[in-house]
């Protein structure tokens, strides 16, 4: 047992504090601010960092540190902190990628007037963001997921005077309340049948056995409700909408929150309540992972398709972010928590660098994201561009040198070994030619080509915004060595077996599978987008070529299939309108109904009142007068003469003395 | 000869009656504030006196009387001179014959 | 030796009562009172005289010029001089004033100035008459100086006067309060109100160097320094000298005043002086102990003139230094400043007395007061009250 | 407890106390009332309550008469001397002292020498003040608060 | 301690004779240093209270009309203690808050005596003396809707009269007929008998309704609650408070101490119907108050809401036909306590919120602002946190009470708390709502020149705000209140 688990609690603490602190500063205070929240996220990398060490000494490590948070009746509420390979991996991960996004902030966020408020927020977000990881108990990880979410919305509303950033800021917010409150129902549920919602807890925990073997077959329900609540987070299918539009936050905040850790914390979520899941299972299946395994897939494919048709750099990212996570989500379901989680790691260095990388562009090209409008800027940019080629070649799953690469390959391989049906493994092979395509597409056109109007003045960003860049391609690339099948150091370190070097592991069929369809999606994007940005026959210059081919298409894939439209018309409006008859029903059915029972009422008071006026109140008057009468001569002897009163006195005192000396 | 009680009430009496003397009939409010802390006067004078010629004078009981009725008259003088100065902003005058009326 | 020294003016007073051995105690009684009031008078106007030239070759070497040096030697003789001026001059009394009121005022103000001063010990066995409640004495007698000054400026008949008079009454009324406050503290700590006993307890050494004063804790440090002031107030001394200030109202009470009637005047101020200093002295500096044990050989009179010397320079240096403050700010801080600061120097003295009176009691207090001292100020900065005056013409 | 300080002090205060009563003018009174007070508290010296005599004093001559002569100079312009007298007043308090006189006079059992005490200290009173007399010290507090605060708003200019 | 609670509860009827008697100008010093003086002395209660003893404390007890078997009886437990602390919180809060127009001592002393009855009605023990004080509250609440209300306020007030004292007059009747039969007011001898049943037949049907009735117009619970919205938004923003806040408690606090201990044959017979109505309450109030565009009638429906998961608990507890397991029944019943407490705290703060945006733009339609962010982010953010607390949001007050309720009522109402859930989410989307058109996007032209908020406001709103911090994370000193409490009324359940 390490001494870090007993001060686990600050990994987490200290940028809640330093938030708080930053909060209480003055808005000129730009320089205090960002060194405060740099320092808070580097105490918590520090910290992470030392946690991650017991992790590595022994397999399958785990320790909790379990406490009441109160006492209701006789019964006791705990909560708890937990250190174990998954966690401190995520740990590692998030507050590695969150210092470079806060360092790059520093660069891009410069002009901005809510400077301060912005690294209040990003902090608070880091630290409720670490909490989610390091809980270990439902209602801790609840806790800190909720407020991942009020951070996630502080910062996606950071700029108050943009109504679109507002309505943003709203639709996430309700959006992944939605999936929340299903969370909350399994949450109850899992409460009341296993009486406990500590993860582990001495096998008291509601994920050891003992816990589990209460739950019997309310476990599915129970995993899909949390599942739920991942949905939400995550931006899985039918609830990945608020993604999207989550964009309209500064671009740190998309790499950090909506590409990194936020989103991923869905997918944590389900491999941390993963054994909720496989309970039960029969060759590695259940219900419950069959549901995520097809919600994963469709959110992927649809994903990696609406992408195609943006214009947008942030929303390409931000759907091929949605078609990710969906990946993992399928990964999860399919080859257990690991190959999930491995992803998940993967993908927050390379998204956070692609994000990062446009925000350098945008920063660049002085606020432009409209990718039609960029173009060539690899000579202007050239660091940027080197790391968002790496990045992209990440996502893209280019193998051997590249972390993407390497997790993908090992989904595809777990897809392919999944029992009930082959058809999510076709599927994915769609899924990977669309992810290398669209890539493709969104490089050739900032990257290469004529420079177009945004890309004039284009300028390479300052090094405080590229060096973030540059650790994590780094990252992006140094991950690939403890993910190589050959020693899939990573793998085991998750799963608590010991990791064995065997260079034959190396080479694989499924190598050569997924190559084939990586090199497939780069080479008909370079073909069809070879022109891009210029004229070529009768497409106008501005038109996109896939949209010239297939105009209908493009449009359904640009306008998001329409769903948003889709939801405006049905869950929406009927919500809207129940609003409205609440309110209808309040003020007339039931007002109503009182009004009635009181003109009731109303009839017998009118009948006594008569009698009232004519019987009763004449009587009454008469006295009144002759009280009156009297009062008037008792007030003759008041003359208010203050000395005739005092005489009085005196002459009473001497009357009283008289009176005395004549009886004694 | 050394005074008695007697003679101490005798004066006491007098510083008694010529409070009485101005609180009656003088017209001036001051004057009947001024009578009236002479009678009070008086009073603590035979409280004194009273606990002096006590048998048992070691009990300050006197002399607590005393005490307590100064500081009740220092308040009153401070409230009554308050009201003059009130009655005469409103009504310009502080003969007492004028003033009869309860209403403001 | 030095003990006899030290008893030198106690001893003679003996010797000159024996002279009477066998009349009737009431004689020795009223011989001895006589003795007393003699003596008192007879130091106390010669201190007067002296200080009357010393002020002004003091506060002439401020001012970088010589002062009264025509009259003996150094000027030393010039009271003598300015005496006879006073007496010889003509006595004015003005037509419409009120004769007899206008005649008594100096004369009862002068008279509480010397009752105030008999309560003072001047040295070991050394005080005119001792009195169960000393300190209580001095001020009820000393509050009859706001009678005596009303009747000056209200039987002058004279608008000066009568302004004067009534800042004069303001000011010492505000002021009276502080000063009798930050006295209790001392009284407190003392349990008792004889000048005696209080300087008694201040008779030891901690360490066996650093003496006992009360000025040396800090409740006694703010009240003395409280006390001073108010003292300043109280005897119409610069800066607080509104009542007489020259440029506003002539010369306040003291207007239609002339001939010896003013000098008396100007010698009850001076005597007022002295008795505040005097008492200052008596509570907070320990009297006329001496500041070291060592120096103990040097007669206890001389060390009590000597801090009275001190105290009575400050007084001059101040006149010398400062200007005349403005009546509403004045009393803004007697009411929201000294006021406050008089209760918390009775409640750090309760402090320090309840933790034991060592160190631990110094701290504390110091605590107390320097809590209050700062909250005072920011309340009173954030208030504003002392910014510029916003006039107010008569309406 | 001399008699001759005693006649001396009987004839001064009552002096002093007429003319306070009688004098024409308001300003005279009031210091006469002041000089009658004086009396009074050598009086308590005379019998041995120095404390109330200093308090007298203090609380008197300080406060009261300051404040009496104060409310004369504010409502100087009704009178500065008080014209009207009434004779009535004169024999009620004639025939009150008369009685008060008589019935002392008929009372034996006060004709009585003081006897000798332990002097009153300053200690012992306070003590007793705070011990058996608190209550009745605390009331007396809450009443001159309340007192000062009931003069302050008596005399508060009145907003318009 | 002997006599605390009487002088708890009468210092505010002094409070209100000295406001009378006071000048105009400064009655709300006067008033609020009656406040003190009785929060002061509720502190020390609670100071005094030994959290391990079950029973009532500080009892004290004399005859008052014995003929009846009436007695003034007071005391408390942890309940009826929670709810003195959250009185003397709530009421000083409301004098802070925006001042009446032309309120002078009329306004501070009606607002006192009303106090006066709060305290009365918590800490009463026997049944004439708690209607008695029950009563008294409802006529100060009356006057000053009536006087010092805004608009439409006659119909209001005549409305929220009528409604209240109609349930008031069959509550007063049912329990007469108890008292006939069983010959005693005090609320403990009662519980008690109730085990067994009080009444039988249609008697104790028609006594379980008149209690019923009485007590759901209080609290309210949907359809008794249409005196509410017009009441709360033409109320004074400070009655508002303390309506919301602590008056309606009283409803609750009725349910808790009479109508579940007395009749528990009768609610587990209609039970289901009970908790229908319950979950109306929270799934409808949230749903009118997104319809609504006056933010405080949009408060005042959330409110009913908030009470809805009290009573959702209370009913799930009461009506469960087999006896709950031990931790569902405590966390039910804390659950309850604790909302009460947040509820009070969080709703007033919001009711004072809206006090403030109304008195810098005169209006208060969510419509009349716009940007405030902007241009006031002191307000916006300290009004947000109240919002975040009322819509439950971890690590503030409000999630605590919630969480235990569900918790409860789900173990033995599946169902009816899945369905509840959804009031959870709809006033999370009224708030974010709200928020959105209020403090973001362009500032609004006739939002240009609201000042933030000015430093009297801050020292009222950051303690209440702190208030609400410190019990969302560490709330175990407020269970300390009535864990006990809470394990002996767990027995009746039992």
């Amino acid at each position: 047992m390490s001494l870090i688990i007993h001060y686990l609690w600050l990994i987490p603490a200290v940028p809640l504090v330093a938030s708080l602190a930053i909060l209480s500063l003055a808005n000129a205070w730009r320089r205090s601010a960002a060194a405060l929240a740099v320092a808070g996220q580097t105490a918590a990398l520090a910290l992470s960092a030392v946690a991650f060490l017991p992790t590595l000494q022994t397999h399958g490590f785990r320790a909790v540190q379990n406490f009441t948070w109160f006492t209701f009746g006789d019964n006791a509420l705990r909560l708890g902190f937990v250190l174990d390979p998954l966690a401190a991996a995520m740990l590692l991960m998030i507050s590695l990628v969150g210092l470079c996004i806060f360092v790059f902030s520093i660069g891009y966020m410069a002009e901005d007037k809510n400077f301060v408020r912005f690294f209040a927020y990003l902090s608070f977000f880091s630290g409720a963001m670490l909490g989610v990881v390091v809980a270990n108990s439902l209602l801790l990880l609840f806790i800190f997921w909720e407020l991942v979410g009020l951070a996630s919305y502080l910062l996606i509303g950071l700029w108050i005077e943009r109504p679109s950033a507002a309505a943003a800021a709203k639709k996430a917010f309700i959006t992944t309340r939605i999936g929340d409150m299903g969370f909350f129902v399994g949450m109850l549920w899992l409460y009341n049948r296993s009486g406990t919602l500590l993860f582990y807890d001495d096998g008291k925990g509601c994920l050891e056995s003992a816990g589990l073997a209460m739950l019997g077959a309310s476990a599915t329900f129970i995993a899909l409700l949390i599942f739920f609540g991942a949905v939400g987070k995550s931006g899985q299918f039918p609830l990945h909408v608020w993604l999207p539009d989550a964009m309209e936050g500064p671009t740190p905040v998309s790499a950090l929150i909506h590409a990194a850790t936020m989103v991923a914390a869905g997918v944590f979520l389900v491999a941390r309540v993963y054994p909720l899941f496989s309970l039960g299972a029969i060759n590695g299946v259940t219900s419950s992972l069959t549901v995520v395994v097809w919600i994963g897939v469709t959110t992927a494919l649809m994903a990696a398709l609406i992408a195609i048709a943006q214009a947008d750099i942030k929303r390409i990212l931000a759907y091929s972010t949605v078609s990710q996570l969906g990946l993992m989500m399928v990964s999860l379901g399919v080859g257990g928590m690991a190959a999930g989680i491995m992803h998940l790691l993967a993908h927050g260095f390379f998204k956070a660098l692609l994000f990062l990388g446009s925000g350098s562009v945008i920063h660049g090209c002085h606020s432009e994201q409209d990718i039609r409008k960029m173009g060539g800027l690899r000579r202007f940019m050239p660091v940027t561009f080197v790391t968002y080629a790496i990045g992209m070649m990440a996502l893209s799953g280019v193998p051997f040198f590249f972390s993407g690469g390497w997790t993908k390959e090992e989904i595809l391989h777990a897809v392919g070994h999944w029992p009930p049906s082959r058809a999510p493994y076709y599927l994915m092979f769609a899924g990977v030619v669309l992810t290398a395509f669209y890539m493709t597409r969104q490089i050739i056109y900032v990257f290469f080509g004529n420079s177009r109007t945004a890309a004039k003045q284009a300028h390479e960003s300052p090094p405080v915004m590229t060096i973030p860049l540059i650790v994590l391609a780094l990252g992006a690339i140094l991950l690939s060595i403890v993910l190589t099948p050959a020693w899939p150091w990573l793998h085991d370190y998750l799963t608590g077996e010991s990791v064995h070097f065997e260079i034959g592991r190396l080479i694989q069929p499924m190598l050569f599978v997924s190559l084939a369809l990586v090199s497939a999606g780069i080479g008909i994007a370079v073909w069809m987008y070879r022109k891009a940005g210029v004229q070529d026959g009768d497409r106008p210059a501005d038109i996109d070529p896939l949209e010239h081919a297939q105009p209908a298409l493009f449009r359904f894939l640009a306008n998001k299939m329409w769903i948003d439209e889709l939801y405006a018309r049905t869950v929406i409006a009927f919500s809207w309108i129940a609003a409205l008859l609440s309110d209808w029903m309040d003020r007339y059915f039931w007002d109503g109904l009182v009004r009635g029972f009181g003109a009731i009422g109303q009839v017998f008071a009118m009948f006594t009142a008569g009698v009232d006026e004519r019987g009763i109140n004449t009587g009454v008057d008469e006295t009144t007068v002759g009280a009156r009468g009297l009062g008037r001569l008792m007030s003759a002897a008041h003359s208010g003469q203050i000395q005739i009163y005092l005489g009085i006195v005196a002459i009473g005192m001497l009357a009283l003395l008289l009176l005395y000396a004549w009886l004694a | 000869m050394t005074p008695t009680l007697q003679i101490f009430l005798i004066v006491s009496a007098a510083l008694f009656s010529i409070g009485l003397l101005a609180a009656l009939s003088r017209r001036h409010a001051i004057f009947i504030l001024i009578g009236i802390e002479l009678m009070l006067a008086a009073a603590n004078l035979n409280f004194i006196a009273f606990w002096r010629f006590a048998p048992q004078p070691h009990q300050p009981t006197g002399v607590m009387f005393a005490i307590f009725s100064i500081a009740i008259s220092a308040a009153e003088a401070a409230v009554g001179l308050a009201m003059v100065i009130a009655v005469y902003r409103h009504y310009h005058t502080t003969n007492v014959d004028q003033l009869n009326q309860l209403k403001g | 030796m030095s003990k006899s020294i030290d008893q030198v003016f106690v001893n003679a007073k003996q010797w000159l009562l024996s002279w009477l051995a066998g009349s009737p105690t009431w004689l020795i009684q009223v011989a001895s009172i006589l003795i007393n009031i003699f003596m008192l008078l007879a130091v106390f106007l010669t201190l007067f005289a002296l200080i009357s030239v010393l002020e002004r070759k003091i506060l002439a070497r401020m001012q970088n010029r010589y002062g009264p040096n025509r009259v003996g030697p150094f000027g030393l003789f010039q009271p003598i001089a300015d005496g006879i001026k006073m007496l010889i001059k003509e006595d004015i009394v003005p037509e419409r004033a009120d004769k007899i009121v206008h005649f008594l005022a100096p004369v009862l103000l002068a008279a509480v100035a010397i009752l105030t001063l008999g309560v003072i010990p001047y040295g070991r066995n050394m005080a005119s008459f001792t009195i169960d409640g000393g300190i209580l004495f001095f001020f009820a007698v000393g509050s009859a100086t706001e009678l005596a000054v009303f009747m000056a400026g209200w039987a002058s008949n004279n608008k000066f006067s009568m302004l004067g008079a009534m800042r004069a009454i303001a000011q010492m009324f505000s002021y009276e309060l502080p000063l009798i406050i930050t006295v209790l503290p001392v009284v407190m700590v003392v349990g008792s109100l004889m000048p005696d006993r209080i300087v008694a307890a201040q008779a030891e050494y901690t360490f066996g160097v650093v003496p006992r004063w009360f000025v040396f804790t800090p409740w006694g440090a703010a009240a003395f320094i409280l006390f001073f002031v108010s003292g300043l107030v109280e005897s119409n001394r610069t800066p607080f000298d509104v009542p007489e200030g020259e440029s506003e109202i002539v010369a306040g009470h003291m207007t239609e005043y002339s001939g010896f009637k003013y000098a008396t005047f100007f010698m009850a101020e001076y005597l007022g002086m002295f008795a505040v200093s005097g008492l200052a002295a008596t509570l907070f500096l320990g009297g006329w102990h001496a500041p070291a044990r060592v120096l103990e050989i040097v007669p206890s009179y001389i060390w009590f003139f000597l801090k009275l010397s001190v105290l009575l320079f400050v007084y001059i240096w101040l006149r010398g230094t400062l200007p005349r403050t403005r009546i509403d700010q004045m009393m803004n801080i007697a009411w929201k400043f000294m006021l406050p600061m008089a209760f918390t120097c009775v409640i750090a003295a309760a402090v320090w007395h309840y933790a034991g009176r060592g160190l631990r009691g110094w701290l504390w207090s110091l605590f107390v007061i320097a809590i209050v001292y700062s909250a005072l100020s920011i309340v009173l900065d954030i208030r504003r009250k002392f910014a510029p005056r916003v006039y107010r013409f008569a309406e | 407890m001399s008699s001759a300080a005693f006649v001396i002090i009987a004839i001064f205060t009552l002096a002093a106390a007429l003319a306070a009563a009688t004098l024409r003018k308001l300003m005279h009174a009031a210091l006469s009332f002041a000089a009658a007070l004086v009396g009074l508290a050598a009086f308590f010296f005379l019998l041995g309550a120095e404390f109330v005599g200093l308090a007298l004093v203090f609380i008197y001559i300080g406060a009261v008469a300051v404040l009496i002569v104060f409310t004369i100079l504010l409502t100087r312009r009704d009178v500065g001397e008080d014209r009207g007298f009434n004779w009535a007043g004169v024999i009620i308090a004639l025939a009150v002292f008369c009685g008060l006189t008589w019935s002392i006079l008929a009372t034996q059992s006060i004709s009585i020498v003081a006897p000798h005490i332990r002097a009153l200290t300053v200690k012992r009173i306070g003590e007793a003040l705070m011990t058996g007399y608190v209550w009745p010290l605390q009331c007396v507090g809450v009443l001159l608060t309340a007192a000062l605060i009931g003069a302050l708003i008596l005399v508060m200019e009145e907003k318009r | 301690m002997v006599g605390v609670i009487t002088a708890i509860i009468f210092i505010p009827l002094l409070g209100a004779l000295a406001v009378f008697v006071w000048p105009q100008r400064n009655c709300r010093v006067i008033a609020l240093i009656f406040n003190a003086i009785s929060a002061a002395c509720a502190v020390g209660l609670w100071r005094k209270f030994d959290a391990t003893a079950t029973g009532l404390q500080f009892v004290e007890r004399h005859a008052w009309m014995p003929a009846i078997n009436a007695e003034y009886l007071v005391g408390v437990d942890g309940l009826s203690l929670l709810l003195v602390l959250l009185t003397s919180l709530i009421i000083p809060f409301a004098f802070l808050a925006r001042p009446v127009p032309d309120g002078g001592r009329g306004f501070y002393a009606t607002m006192l005596v009303m106090q006066f009855a709060l305290y009365g009605t918590f800490t009463a023990q026997n049944f004439v003396l708690w209607f008695l004080f029950y009563e008294m509250s409802l006529i100060p609440a009356f006057l000053l809707i009536k006087i010092w209300g805004g608009e439409n306020r006659d119909r209001a007030a005549t409305k929220f009269f009528l409604y209240t004292f109609l349930g008031s007059v069959a509550m007063l009747l049912s329990f007469l007929g108890i008292y006939f039969v069983n010959g005693t007011f005090d609320f403990a001898a009662l519980a008690d008998l109730g085990k067994y049943g009080l009444l039988s037949g249609k008697v104790a049907w028609l006594a379980f309704a008149g209690i019923f009735i009485g007590l759901a117009v209080k609290v309210p619970l949907f359809p008794f609650h249409t005196w509410l919205p017009d009441a709360y938004q033409t109320a004074p923003t400070g009655v508002s408070m303390v309506l919301t806040g602590v008056l309606s408690k009283m409803g609750v606090y009725g349910f808790v101490r009479l109508l579940l201990p007395l009749f528990p044959n009768e609610i587990k017979i209609i039970g289901p119907w009970l908790l229908a109505l319950a979950v109306c309450s929270i799934v409808f109030a949230p749903l009118a108050a997104w319809a609504q565009r006056d933010l405080k009638r949009m408060v005042a429906y959330l409110s009913i809401n908030h009470l809805g998961y009290c009573m959702l608990a209370l009913f799930a507890l009461a009506a469960s036909p087999a006896a709950a397991a031990n931790i569902d029944t405590h966390a039910a019943l804390s659950g309850v306590f604790m909302q009460i407490f947040n509820h009070g705290i969080t709703a007033a703060a919001l009711f004072y919120f809206v006090g403030l945006l109304e008195q810098r733009r005169g209006a208060r339609g969510i419509g009349d602002f716009g940007g405030l962010m902007q241009q006031t982010p002191l307000l916006c953010g300290w009004m947000s946190v109240a919002m975040f607390s009322s819509l439950g949001l971890p690590g503030l007050n409000g999630v605590i009470g919630e969480f235990l309720i569900f918790k409860g009522a789900f173990a033995i109402t599946a169902w009816f708390t899945a369905i509840a859930v959804l009031g959870l989410l709809v006033t999370a989307i009224v708030f974010v709502r709200v928020m959105q058109s209020l403090f973001s996007g362009p500032l609004a032209e006739s939002c240009g020149a609201f000042p933030d908020l000015l430093q009297g406001e801050k020292f009222v709103v950051v303690p209440v705000i702190l208030l609400m911090f410190a019990i969302g994370i560490a709330p175990q000193f407020m269970f300390n209140i009535f864990n006990t409490t809470v394990v002996h009324m767990a027995r009746l359940f039992g």
